[in-house]
């Protein structure tokens, strides 16, 4: 999951109000955030979900809702949607096969339900065949009808270059020799389909696999499924001229600048499980870098009353914010998606209890206050975020209680060991620099030497993502693609992903009992009691393998405007558009 | 610029008695009369080693530049006085959110502190570490970079603009246009394009690069981007020395071309390069804090000001006293540079008087 | 000559200080002279002698914030010291004007000839239409003798020879008729023969316009073909002043000896040896005390005498045959007229 | 007056062809791989990488690149593999490796932003700060002169990023006293224009008017000393008419050269003033562009700034020929 939640944001240019209130004596507050509990997670396979979308208490319908963001989107060609900003307001002009329900209260579960489709998806032999039939009514912005061969053309669509950027669950899955020579890259004249898929009429469109693939409803929540009138597909300049099958559509888009949404009157909510649309125009002004979104979402004037912020505001501001108790109001926390680890190459640093030494010798309260404290991290203990299903929480390594470690017993672990020199990979941004030499600084206190390795930032996951690379430590961070951990312990922990370039398993874990456990778990079809298994299995893991140092698990903390109504953070650590309304 | 005045002859008869009257040159006044005192030859030099002493704002800089020098050289020295290196975190020193605790961010002379050591200028919010070890040794990477950039481009600068105002024709003409397309570079791109290029090939097998390759490299690129006005102040100088007597007579005394150029020509060019020299010191100085600023200069663990300030700025409202040193530390450098190189082009060329 | 008319210009024991950061620079003290209209007089000195800061002060052309003047100076019988920059400004250009030594780099360089002389004359003119200006202009560069005026009024200075600058600076300076023409050292930047032309020029358009004339030169020759009046200056005073022919025939003061002697002479003996004044001219710093030639001067009555201790007064000759010679020297007339005889008649130009 | 144009437009075009070549190369010394950071956060897969790569026939050889590159600035051309044609016409200039959209258009937006800064900024800078030394000249010595020399001083010591975070914090966010910084085209809200750009030009104005002002301080008091001048007092002129009419006109040429060159060398993108501003700018883009390996945006900026480079020392010599009477064109050999 792209990491744009940029929680540790140094480098924005902070500006504020408080020249004369730093003379004060800062004696630093108490105070500890209560720890997020697992989600409970429910998929609608029989299509019970009822339509229209129930109504939010005390919405109000008219007025404009702006999103201030530091650059434009990444991609709004549904093949190449893989940003979770994107991923969040996409889902007001782009339908898909499926898409999750969340209500933002306490206790609610997050509902995978159909989108177009009627159900989260039937399977009648284990996963291999999966149906889906599209509700009646669906129309595009023009009007024309939203048909099976439109789902099939765009799945087909993302095999070629314009999916080339976008996700690959989906293709990789469905094409046996994916990514080889006689690989499907795109619809052609004499195959428009790609294999595996087929439209038995203009209502159901089936997919069907070698193997069994019981993630098949979370993939098809990815905007691949996004339907686009094949006459409509202007290629590469879909981006800027794309058809909507949401609540809004396109109406001005200067890119880079601006893009402003105005209601789509062939949208039917009686065919929508989750949208609705109160607001009359969406404006996406993508001038302003986290730091002047902060200060504007504090001053909030003018149409920046009913605004929302898209990044979070920058460590070293947040201080002022909590100074100011009104602004507190409108100020929305909680963990994201994101942890971040240091891995240990497992292929390098072979003894395990140096690998455990280096766990107890990490001193937390000095990383998370490098970062800027515990309003943008908690010090992580586990390899699963505490926003998956499956998460359980336990901390195999724990530290002294002044937080800073515990170094006798890394000393301990390590007697009678000469330990080597590390190298320490990370990538070279500012913040980074910062964190590398605490994160040095408190290692050499049980004795390990380790130098710091900058790497290019824009090269950095391709680097390390190479088998055999010469790093010890790499820094990396990682969110789920989609709400079980199969995308997460399933990507990080499994021997059998391992391939010579573009690894995603930094700490190169390869153990074969690990790998037989994690395909069982693949192949559950429960997938609530697979979420507990997962669970013992990441403890396990750090108990007995510690292949990877977790670091700390990502916190959002951004502002809305005082009259945005009926959001939250939603799973994509963004505000939820497809409920928002505008108070005034 | 105005041209200075080449020091070669005087029109005779010029009229001295003209409405502004000039500083009248004490070594002209009568041998016969009471004359004050004892008149003896002074070289140009000593003439503008005098007027650069009597000129007091020129004492003042001079002052500054020698105490930012006088702490670069000692900087280890200061550290072992201190007791506290630059990089040494102490996280109990901030609050749950990184912030200094106490005064001014942190400042403390007493050592009741959770480090027990002073820190008579706070420490730096989230990594704790003391600013005045910052500054000390961030003193000693600006005047390097600064003066060993300076130096490097003035050097190419001079033999670039010595050998095409001297030899003339194509060369010249090569010369010149060359100069035209450096200059078309805007300067951050190339240097933020370069500099990755560089490191790449300094890298040893484990892309790791020592700190001091880094700072070489940008003061490689400093000086590939800055000769280019010394060279074309240079060539115009030499083209106007070139017709003088001295240099004919030189060649016909049978003084080869480099003897000419390098010990009859360069001579008399050290006023315009010292002047050069003074100038781009202060700019090097900024554009060094600018690199910074992007990310792409001097990386960690080498303490920079300009970095110091990148990240000050972040923390202008919380612990503005943070972004006041390094912000205040280069401005008093670069201020004190400029006053010297005024002073030094005021002293060597009094023509152009205040 | 018209004797009966009161001088156009009066210059009145004028003294003249200039404060520099290296002390105060007594450049005139004590200088005083008349001028006629329709006659020329000729200030002659070294650099340093005062005669340009003279012409200067006449035209009120110092930096007030810097200058002291004392004295007085009357043209056409108005009191110049004490008049406010404005009331002066108005006399610039009409009554008095003014042309310098190397005429390129005093025209503009960036506007052209035509329009600078059409600017002067509209200063004094402003009610004049700018086609009356252009045809006075052209005119005025026809009158100077510069050939095609209507297609050189439209060209740049550097586009123009040394004499025709020159020429083009007449006849700015004489667009408005001016009663007082000051020339200082007009002719040195030019060579020889163009020099003969200018001064020419100069001794008919004194004629036409029956205006004032100020030369200022080092240079005998120039003085002695053009001037009627001869005003010798040294070290900030007067040394002599007489008509042309008592200046070059009997000169009193040692200094114009010393001037007469290092002259060659075309009719003189071409292989005589020419004697020039040994020393350099006095810093006007600290001048020194007494005669401010007493350093310098082959005869000074030093050792008790009154040369390095009382500064001479100037005083008209007894014995000359004509009045109006006037001369600061302690020696006594009669010992001077014989040195004169003995050692200058038969050397330099004095032959 | 045509051999001076003829010889000046050769010498440039040679000039904008090394600078391509020099970018060329420079981007395929480096570790050159835009393809490997295109894939999200993640690393790409091999097939990703594969498509991406012939996408943007980053497979084919520097020299054929370069080659179709310049055909395409000349004629257009289709770009990518057979899957995927992009049309892109005369003059292409490629397109942006991630979004595919055409460089032409993203110089479009970017563009105006670094022109307004720039072209805003040097009306203050040149006005204010040559207006400041004229005066200080005038009245040298007084207590203005002093203060003025000392106030050009510190500033001219004071570096944008630092100023501007201050003038943003004080002027814009604590006090509101001036609007937020940002690009409202002129043509839809001028007023708005203006506000936007009222910081950028005031910082970057008060920086370089601090030296246009010891600048022309220095040349007015060398063009007071000249002959011309005594004789413009000579021939009766008032003091305001002698600064104004006589020595401005000669002390604004050397002025004029500088002010032409500056402004020529910051068309091409100011980069760290567009950062401390957070303006999309086109030296903004381009730093983001180097960082990303974005070959196409990288070129055409450098490109464009070499072009107002070049240009300017054209327009300058011309300039300098009209203003300055002596000098004709075509024997100016600097």
């Amino acid at each position: 999951m792209r990491k744009t939640v940029k929680a540790l944001a140094f480098g924005a240019l902070a500006v504020g109000v408080a020249l004369s209130a730093a003379c004060t004596k800062n004696t630093g507050d108490s105070g500890t955030n209560k720890q997020a509990e697992a989600q409970k997670f429910i998929v609608d396979y029989k299509g019970e979900t009822v339509t229209p979308a129930p109504e939010i208490e005390g919405a109000k319908s008219g007025g404009t809702m702006t999103v201030v963001q530091e650059a434009d989107f990444e991609h709004l060609d549904p093949s190449q949607i893989y940003v979770s900003n994107a991923l969040n307001y996409s889902q007001l002009f782009y339908r898909t096969l499926t898409t999750y329900i969340e209500t933002g209260k306490e206790g609610d579960p997050t509902k995978l339900v159909g989108d177009l489709a009627t159900n989260a998806g039937e399977t009648t032999d284990g996963g291999k065949t999966w149906k889906y039939t599209l509700r009646d009514g669906l129309k595009y912005e023009d009007g024309s009808p939203i048909l099976s061969k439109d789902i099939a053309y765009t799945v087909s669509r993302a095999f070629g270059p314009l999916g080339a950027q976008g996700p690959q669950f989906i293709q990789a899955a469905l094409d046996a020799n994916y990514g080889k020579d006689g690989g499907y890259t795109g619809p052609t004249a004499d195959k428009p389909y790609a294999p595996g898929i087929s439209t038995p009429d203009d209502k159901t469109i089936i997919f069907s696999f070698a193997t069994p693939h019981l993630e098949v409803p979370y993939l098809v929540a990815f905007p691949t499924t996004a339907p686009i009138p094949a006459a409509k597909d202007t290629k590469e300049k879909y981006e800027r001229e794309f058809v909507s099958s949401g609540p809004y559509k396109r109406k001005e888009y200067v890119a880079g600048t601006k893009l402003v949404l105005e209601k789509n009157p062939n949208w039917d909510p009686k065919t929508d499980p989750l949208r609705h649309q109160y607001v009359d125009q969406w404006v996406f002004d993508m001038t302003a870098d986290p730091k002047a979104q902060t200060d504007r979402l504090t001053a909030a004037t003018g149409p920046d009353a009913a605004a929302v912020m898209m990044d979070n505001v920058p460590p070293n501001s947040i201080p002022t914010v909590k100074g100011n108790a009104e602004l507190m109001k409108r100020v929305f926390t909680g963990p994201n998606q994101y942890v971040y680890y240091l891995n240990i190459n497992t292929t390098r640093v072979t003894d395990v209890d140096v690998r455990r030494a280096l766990n107890y010798a990490l001193d937390r309260d000095a990383y998370i206050k490098a970062l800027g404290g515990p309003d943008v991290a908690d010090p992580a203990t586990t390899i699963q975020s505490p926003v998956l299903p499956s998460y359980k929480k336990f901390d195999v390594y724990p530290s002294l209680p002044d937080g800073h470690g515990d170094v006798e017993k890394a000393k301990k672990l390590l007697e009678g060991k000469t330990v080597p020199k590390l190298t320490f990979c990370t990538s070279n941004t500012t913040a980074n620099q910062n964190v590398a030499a605490v994160l040095v600084e408190s290692f050499k206190r049980a004795g390990f030497e380790i130098t710091p390795k900058f790497i290019e930032r824009s090269a950095y996951y391709t680097t390390i993502g190479v088998k055999g690379v010469d790093c010890d430590l790499m820094s990396s961070a990682w969110g789920q693609d989609y709400p079980d951990s199969n995308s997460v312990l399933g990507v990080l922990m499994d021997g059998t992903k391992i391939v010579a370039e573009g690894n995603n398993n930094y700490s190169y874990f390869n153990e074969s009992t690990i790998n037989d456990k994690l395909k069982t778990l693949r192949e559950m079809q429960d997938r609530g009691a697979a979420a507990a298994l997962y669970g013992d299995l990441d403890e396990q893991i750090m108990k007995d393998f510690a292949p990877v140092v977790p670091l700390r698990y990502g916190r959002n903390f951004t502002i809305a405007g005082p009259n945005v109504g009926g959001t939250f953070l939603n799973q994509y650590s963004q505000f939820n558009a497809t409920s928002s309304y505008v108070k005034s | 610029m105005s041209e200075p005045n080449p020091r070669g002859t005087e029109p005779a008869d010029s009229a001295a008695d003209s409405a502004a009257v000039g500083v009248l040159d004490v070594a002209a006044s009568e041998e016969g009369a009471k004359a004050p005192k004892a008149i003896e030859g002074r070289s140009p030099g000593q003439l503008a080693w005098m007027r650069l002493r009597r000129d007091r704002t020129a004492r003042g800089s001079i002052w500054v530049l020698g105490f930012f020098i006088v702490i670069a050289i000692l900087a280890p020295l200061i550290e072992k006085v201190y007791g506290l290196g630059p990089t040494v975190n102490s996280p109990d020193l901030l609050d749950r959110s990184g912030l200094p605790l106490g005064y001014f961010g942190g400042i403390d002379f007493t050592t009741n502190n959770a480090s027990n050591h002073i820190h008579i200028l706070g420490v730096m919010p989230g990594t704790g570490w003391d600013i005045f070890m910052q500054f000390v040794y961030g003193a000693r990477t600006s005047l390097i970079v600064a003066a060993l950039a300076t130096l490097l481009s003035v050097v190419i600068g001079v033999v670039i603009g010595i050998v095409a105002g001297y030899l003339g024709g194509w060369i010249d003409q090569a010369l010149t246009w060359f100069i035209d397309y450096m200059l078309a570079f805007p300067f951050v791109l190339m240097a933020i394009a370069i500099i990755p290029i560089v490191n790449t090939y300094l890298a040893d097998s484990s892309g790791y690069v020592p700190p001091a390759e880094r700072m070489a490299t940008i003061i490689v690129v400093f000086s590939l981007f800055g000769w280019m006005s010394t060279a074309r102040l240079v060539r115009g100088q030499v083209i106007s020395l070139r017709e003088r007597e001295y240099v004919d007579a030189a060649r016909a005394a049978g003084a080869g071309r480099g003897h000419i150029m390098f010990k009859q020509i360069l001579p008399n060019l050290w006023a315009p390069i010292l002047v050069t020299f003074s100038l781009s010191l202060p700019a090097t100085v900024t554009a060094e804090a600018a690199l910074s600023f992007l990310g792409i200069g001097v990386q960690q663990p080498t303490p920079d000001w300009g970095r110091m300030i990148n990240d000050s700025l972040s923390y202008m409202q919380t612990d503005w006293m943070y972004l006041v040193i390094p912000g205040f530390s280069i401005w008093a450098l670069v201020l004190a540079f400029n006053l010297f190189g005024d002073a030094t082009r005021d002293a060597l060329d009094p023509k152009s008087s205040r | 000559m018209t004797a009966n008319e009161s001088p156009y210009l009066e210059v009145a024991d004028l003294q003249v200080r200039f404060r520099t950061e290296d002390g105060l620079v007594q450049a005139v003290n004590g200088v005083s002279f008349s001028v006629e209209r329709g006659k020329t007089l000729g200030i002659v000195g070294e650099s340093g002698s005062g005669k340009s800061v003279t012409s200067l002060s006449i035209m009120g052309l110092h930096n007030p914030k810097s200058t002291t003047m004392k004295g007085s100076i009357k043209v056409g019988g108005k009191e110049l010291i004490g008049l406010s920059q404005d009331q002066l400004r108005k006399l610039r250009g009409r009554d008095v004007s003014m042309i310098f030594q190397d005429p390129l780099t005093a025209l503009h360089p960036f506007y052209t000839i035509g329009r600078q002389i059409v600017e002067a004359y509209r200063i004094h003119h402003p009610d004049a239409s700018k086609a009356v200006a252009k045809k006075r202009a052209i005119e005025m560069l026809d009158r100077v003798g510069i050939p095609q005026p209507d297609r050189r009024f439209k060209q740049y200075p550097h586009e123009f020879s040394g004499g025709m600058r020159q020429r083009a600076m007449i006849a700015m300076s004489l667009v408005n008729d001016p009663n007082l023409l000051i020339a200082d050292e007009p002719t040195t930047a030019l060579d020889v023969t163009v020099q003969a032309q200018i001064l020419d020029l100069l001794e008919d358009l004194q004629r036409e316009f029956n205006s004032a004339v100020i030369l200022i030169t080092h240079d005998l020759g120039v003085v002695s073909q053009v001037a009627d009046d001869v005003l010798v200056m040294y070290g900030g005073r007067v040394a002599e002043f007489g008509t042309v022919e008592q200046i070059m025939r009997s000169a009193q003061h040692p200094y114009t000896w010393g001037l007469l002697a290092s002259m060659p002479s075309l009719h003189g003996d071409p292989d005589a040896e020419l004697l020039p004044i040994k020393g350099n001219p006095p810093s006007l710093l600290n001048i020194p005390s007494g005669c401010v030639f007493h350093p310098r001067c082959a005869y000074a009555m030093l050792k008790g005498g009154p040369c390095d201790v009382e500064v001479p007064e100037l005083l008209p000759l007894r014995f000359a045959d004509e009045p109006g010679h006037t001369v600061a020297c302690h020696l006594p007339e009669r010992e001077r007229n014989r040195t004169y005889q003995e050692d200058i008649a038969s050397v330099g130009v004095a032959q | 007056m045509l051999r001076f144009f003829v010889k000046r437009a050769l010498l440039a075009v040679l000039t904008l062809f090394a600078i391509s070549v020099t970018v060329f190369v420079l981007f395929f010394m480096g570790p050159a791989d835009p393809a490997a950071s295109m894939c999200g956060s993640k690393a790409c897969t091999m097939a990703q990488h594969e498509q991406i790569v012939k996408s943007l026939e980053l497979d084919k050889s520097p020299v054929t690149q370069y080659a179709s590159y310049m055909r395409g600035v000349f004629v257009g051309r289709e770009i990518g593999s057979d899957s995927l044609k992009i049309k892109c016409e005369a003059p292409c200039l490629g397109v942006n490796f991630r979004t595919y959209e055409p460089v032409k258009d993203i110089i479009g937006r970017t563009l105006p932003i670094t022109f307004s800064i720039v072209l805003g900024a040097a009306v203050v800078y040149v006005l204010f700060g040559t207006a400041l030394g004229m005066i200080s000249a005038i009245w040298r010595g007084s207590i203005f002169d002093r203060l003025a020399a000392g106030t050009a001083l510190t500033f001219a010591s004071t570096q944008i990023f630092f100023l501007g975070s201050l003038i943003l914090l004080i002027f814009v966010y604590k006090t509101g006293w001036l609007p937020r910084p940002q690009y409202i085209s002129p043509s839809t809200d001028f007023f708005g224009w203006i506000g936007g750009m009222l910081t950028p030009w005031i910082a970057l104005g008060l920086i370089n008017s601090a030296s246009y002002s010891r600048f022309s301080r220095a040349q007015m008091i060398e063009t007071l000393g000249e002959d011309y001048i005594r004789t413009a007092r000579a021939k009766g002129l008032g003091m305001r008419a002698v600064y104004f009419r006589h020595a401005l006109r000669a002390a604004i040429t050397p002025i004029v050269t500088i002010a032409g060159i500056d402004i020529g060398g910051q068309l091409g993108g100011v980069a760290i003033t567009e950062t401390t501003f957070s303006l999309p700018g086109m030296g903004k883009t381009a730093l983001g562009a180097v960082v990303s390996q974005n070959l196409p945006i990288v070129m055409a900026v450098v490109l464009f700034g070499a072009v107002f480079i070049v240009l300017s020392n054209v327009i300058v010599d011309m300039l300098y020929a009209v203003i300055d009477p002596r000098v004709k064109l075509g024997s100016s050999g600097r």
